[in-house]
């Protein structure tokens, strides 16, 4: 199940949705609105998607991850709009007969998300500024699906230099 | 050959740089996802300082600067993104 | 938050209890009760514990990962007694800054749970008879947390010798 | 120096093997928990095949087999774990 949602990820939902007597593990990962990134202070994010792009490549995503594991279930879903500390911009549910793959198809599925997905956040900073923030040039989205390459390493989060200021 | 008129939709930092969630270019038969993007620019010349991490998508999917631009296609201007 | 419980895993406590604003990950994995082992089919299962070792294990693990990993929540729980197909037999949440290391965290936690954490399962096969069913004897318990040794790979369950038929 | 009288808990397919969930011993004093091991499977014969794979916990901690007895410890036979 692939879906974009400007409501809180119901993530009761998608672990029922996964669930399944032919499955032995579960995982679910949702990425959160952290408040602190080095010494910047979030008060709160907005996700603006281009929509029928990013649900078609979340669905070639669950494919190519049915294609590299054994998923009985896969679910993924990222929320829009404007979101609080601490809440799911993003959750992915995976399971599979045997805990390995499960794991290993979360962790795939959310790298390559974050890679691919034409999803993009804006910080709203404790100092007033509002940024649309990526991360660091040799990853995003200059790598495509079909390369297939390993993730680059969790960057921090960067500015893009082009700062929008509407304080 | 006639021009192509294409509208390139806009999103994130390069929609609040262009000031519109959809710029019209006008571009030669033949032209190239590159011409898409040099054309882009010189519209919106606020984009210079990114104009190398810009993507052009075609019909939902990233294409390489070397691909024809097809015509009735959807084109968009993705920015780096940032989801998850 | 380390529990034993006799009642259905509570998911949404465990997602609240370990999320907050300084995390930006969280991962959930769940242990869920599949229905065929190789060509063996399961009805149900019973799981048993030495409660009192089980919960000083559990706290054990918990404390270990918190020192190998910055996570911000830590929760495991796992039920005993009788298990539907399908049902989750163990949880691990666990929320962090970055989500390598949930992933990281929460995979250890749960291989690490595997071999240590003295609970037992009994197999109710569709044949009739019961089993109590244990991972090939190179892993288990034999291997004590403080070694610290890289978990085996996951290996299928395998029956004891010591079959007892109640059927 | 007199013998020491422990009580070892019994679990899962060890306990059904014993009828029981406890099996008490009397150890001579200085007994190790290799003794332990023997004992037990003196007393419950049907753990002989097991008995490579029963670990012994004293005090909720799996100990090695030359760890001294200590009074009043609490013992358990702890078969190859399957939790999870």
């Amino acid at each position: 199940m692939i879906r974009l949602t400007r409501e809180p990820i119901d993530t009761a939902a998608l672990l029922d949705e996964v669930g399944s007597p032919q499955a032995g593990a579960v995982v679910l990962f949702l990425g959160t609105v952290r408040e602190m990134t080095g010494s910047q202070q979030t008060l709160a994010l907005d996700y603006e998607a281009y929509p029928e792009m990013a649900l078609a490549k979340m669905a070639e995503l669950e494919a190519a991850a049915r294609e590299k594991w054994p998923l009985v279930g896969c679910a993924i879903v990222h929320r829009l709009g404007h979101l609080e500390l601490g809440q799911a911009s993003v959750a992915v549910a995976v399971s599979s007969p045997h805990r390995g793959e499960a794991f290993q198809a979360g962790q795939w599925l959310i790298d390559t998300l974050k890679q691919v997905v034409p999803v993009w956040k804006q910080e709203h900073w404790a100092d007033g500024t509002h940024e649309w923030v990526h991360p660091a040039a040799e990853s995003a989205c200059t790598t495509g699906l079909d390369q297939r390459s390993p993730p680059p390493p969790d960057k921090e989060r960067r500015a893009t230099p082009a700062k929008v200021d509407r304080a | 050959m006639s021009d192509l008129k294409v509208c390139v939709r806009m999103f994130a930092v390069a929609r609040e740089l262009a000031g519109s969630d959809e710029v019209k270019l006008t571009l030669p038969a033949g032209a190239t996802i590159g011409d898409v993007r040099r054309r882009l620019v010189e519209a919106v010349p606020a984009l210079a300082p990114m104009q190398a991490q810009l993507m052009i998508a075609m019909n939902h999917d990233y294409v390489s600067d070397d691909a024809l631009v097809v015509a009735d296609a959807e084109l968009a201007c993705i920015p780096p993104v940032s989801g998850g």
